[in-house]
This record gives structure tokens, C-alpha cells and sequence, in this order.
């Protein structure tokens, strides 16, 4: 499984925290955004940045593994 | 004694920072600081309340990064910093940063380097509670 | 209420400053902080204590006129000066300088610019003790 | 009379902290510099701001007042 993670204002558009997709041999960051924009457009609008095993990681066709750990970020606010 | 890098719901002692700070070393000539407070006021709008959220394991993990690029970059002794994630209050301390040098420059200049790329690389997120109502803050680019 | 700039022998407490400049209002977003303090090591000699002389009555005024120029400049809330006269060893406080402001880049500004001019205005002298002997220090032109 | 005052450095070379100066009718500040240079030479070399009642004074023709308070200053080192 891959967890994908979502936090303030990402996570209030998604409703949730914390989703579990299916880890498919092969499978591509893009294909996570793509699950993401489909189900969840208004919380995509306002992701600006993505980590993959919380390190930022901006090519989309970024190469996931099993277990993974990967958030999806609005700008941050911190500070 | 503490760890140099913390998230933490409780508020925090300058007093206790500093004294951390300087049992590091006896070369340490100057030591700036900023502190973080949560205002009233904020675009035009009354706030009551200050909510905070983060990736904690990234928040702490990029923070100690900013601690280690600081330290090596602008030749500091120590630096220590600290974030608050719970609920604040107008006048409530947020965020503490804490740059020791040999000479004042370079703690001034590492302090202000800390916060502001602390702002940009470390997933926190704040949401104003506002009589009007709850909004997540989007920084200015 | 401690008075918001000092001449003073015993030492200060930061949490006590940052405390009393945030009771001057609920606006202030930004603390600065710098904080002097002695060293063991001075151009190459070993420093065994630093002796501090002012002439007070006219330093205590440079330092109120410091103060209100930033808060003036710099559109400060608040700022607190406090700078020691006595007889300090390694790692002693010797000065403290404190802006709040709305935003920190103001604070910064400030905290810079007053411990700059402090150093260039205001008549305090002070005399390193060394195991080779006593010497005033000569600030670099 | 005059008050001159010395701190530190200065003070350390002139050997004292204070002298009193009888004040003259239309005494500017150059006779009391004149003094101090015939006196104490070398605390004269240190001396880089001289203070009139607690404000620093450029003008050597500054014309002084009986109960004047003035102060022979090295570089300042406080901070």
C-alpha cells in the first residue's frame, strides 16, 4: 500500500487525513496526482508541493515503491 | 537538556534557550534572537485565535537541516530553534530562533536566514479564527 | 514595571523583557533580540574578565535617544535597551537590546541598528583583564 | 567653577576623574583643551569626543558657563 498524506487546508478539502492506495508494480507519482485530481480537484488546486518519504520531490514521473509515504502540501504557513 | 530543534504544543523559556545556547561554549560574543508572536490583527481582520498544524517528522527533520545549513554557512558556534504547533492567543509566542556567533554579524544574519527560510521549507500551516469565521492562511509569494 | 532602558550592575532576564515589551500591546507579530555577551578570547589573548565604565548620566540618555530614533525610524511598537557596568566574567550578559514590531524586518533593522549606534554614541568603555595584564579596549575605526 | 570629567582610558592617564577648573568670564572650550594638553599630554592623544553637559561638542570656540560640566572622551568600546 502507499500512504498519502494530507494536512490543513489540503486536508479540510480532501475530508480526510490520510488515504491508503494500492501499490501497483511500476507505479508513477503521476498516477497518484491523477487519483488525486479526479476524486479531489478543489484540494489539487491548491497543493504546491508533494514528498515522497518526506522529501520534496517535484518530477511527476517519480518512481513509487511499496510502502511509501507521500504528501500532498499547500504552501506552507509556518513561522 | 533539550534538543536544539523542537516541535511542541507547551511554550517555551527564552531564558532556558539561551542558557542551552551558551553551555556550548565560552566563545560565544553575541546571540540574536527572534521570536514569533501570534497578533489581533491580521489583513484587515480580528483574530482570536491561531491554529497550527504540521508534517511533524518533515518540520523537524527540515528544520534541523536549517540548523546544520546555518551553522556551516555563516560560521555560527550554536543555533536553536523552536515551533510551537497547538492553538495561541494574541500575544502568544509561536516560533524561537536562537543564533550564537563569535561576532554579531553573522548571528544577525544567520537569525534572519533561519525564519525566513524556515517560512518557506518547513510544512506548518496556520489557520486564523476569526469572529467572521476559520481561514487557512496562504502566505504572499 | 522596570524602566524600558537601563544602566545596571546585576544581571537582566530576556524572558522578563520580552515579557514587559509584550504588554505594551497585542499587535506585535516580530521580537528581535540581541544579547552581548563576554568571551574568554579577544584577538588572540585569553580574556580573564572585562570591566565595564560609563559616564551614566549621559549614556542613559544616548540610549533613550537610541530607543525612540528606532521606534521612530523603524516604526517599532516597543524596543528595551539594557547594558551592564560592572565587572563580568566568560559567558556574562552584557548588553540586551529588544524591538518589536508588526513584521520582523523591522525588528531585524532595528535590533542591528541600535546595537551599531550603540557602539559608535553611547560613552561606555570597557577594559579587558587578561593573565598579562589590563588593557582598555580600542574599538576598530 | 568648571567640572571636567575623565572615564577610563583618560581617566587612567590623566590619574584622576575629576578636576575643578575656575571658570573666566568669556572661556571658551580651546583653553580648557590647552590645559589638558599641557598637563596630561598623553590622555589628550586618547581623547576622540568632548562632551558639554552631556552633549558632544565639535566647535573648540564653544563658549563655556560658569558650572559647566565637560567631558574628555576616548573611543567608545561599550556593546
Amino acid at each position: 500500500m502507499i500512504r498519502v498524506l494530507f494536512f490543513g487546508p489540503v486536508a479540510e478539502r480532501v475530508g480526510a487525513r490520510e488515504l491508503s492506495v494500492p501499490f501497483v508494480a511500476g507505479m508513477r507519482l503521476q498516477e497518484l496526482i491523477d487519483l488525486l485530481s479526479a476524486n479531489h480537484p478543489s484540494a489539487l488546486d491548491i497543493v504546491s508541493f508533494i514528498a515522497v518519504n518526506q522529501a520534496q520531490v517535484n518530477d511527476r514521473q517519480f518512481p513509487l515503491n511499496d510502502g511509501d509515504e507521500i504528501a500532498f502540501m499547500a504552501k506552507f504557513s509556518g513561522g | 537538556m533539550n534538543e536544539p530543534v523542537r516541535i511542541q504544543q507547551e511554550d517555551f523559556s527564552q531564558d532556558a534557550e539561551i542558557a542551552a545556547l551558551k553551555a556550548s561554549s565560552l566563545r560565544i560574543g553575541g546571540i540574536a534572537t527572534f521570536l514569533g508572536c501570534a497578533r489581533d490583527f491580521s489583513e484587515g481582520r480580528d483574530v482570536s485565535e491561531i491554529s497550527f498544524e504540521a508534517y511533524g517528522s518533515m518540520a523537524l527533520a527540515e528544520m534541523n537541516t536549517l540548523r546544520s545549513e546555518a551553522i556551516a554557512n555563516f560560521k555560527l558556534i550554536d543555533a536553536r530553534i523552536v515551533h510551537r504547533v497547538t492553538t495561541v492567543r494574541a500575544g502568544d509566542n509561536i516560533v524561537f530562533i536562537a543564533t550564537a556567533a563569535e561576532h554579531r554579524a553573522a548571528a544577525f544574519d544567520a537569525c534572519r536566514w533561519i525564519i525566513d527560510e524556515l517560512k518557506q521549507r518547513v510544512p506548518i500551516w496556520k489557520k486564523e479564527i476569526t469572529p467572521e469565521g476559520d481561514a487557512w492562511v496562504t502566505p504572499h509569494p
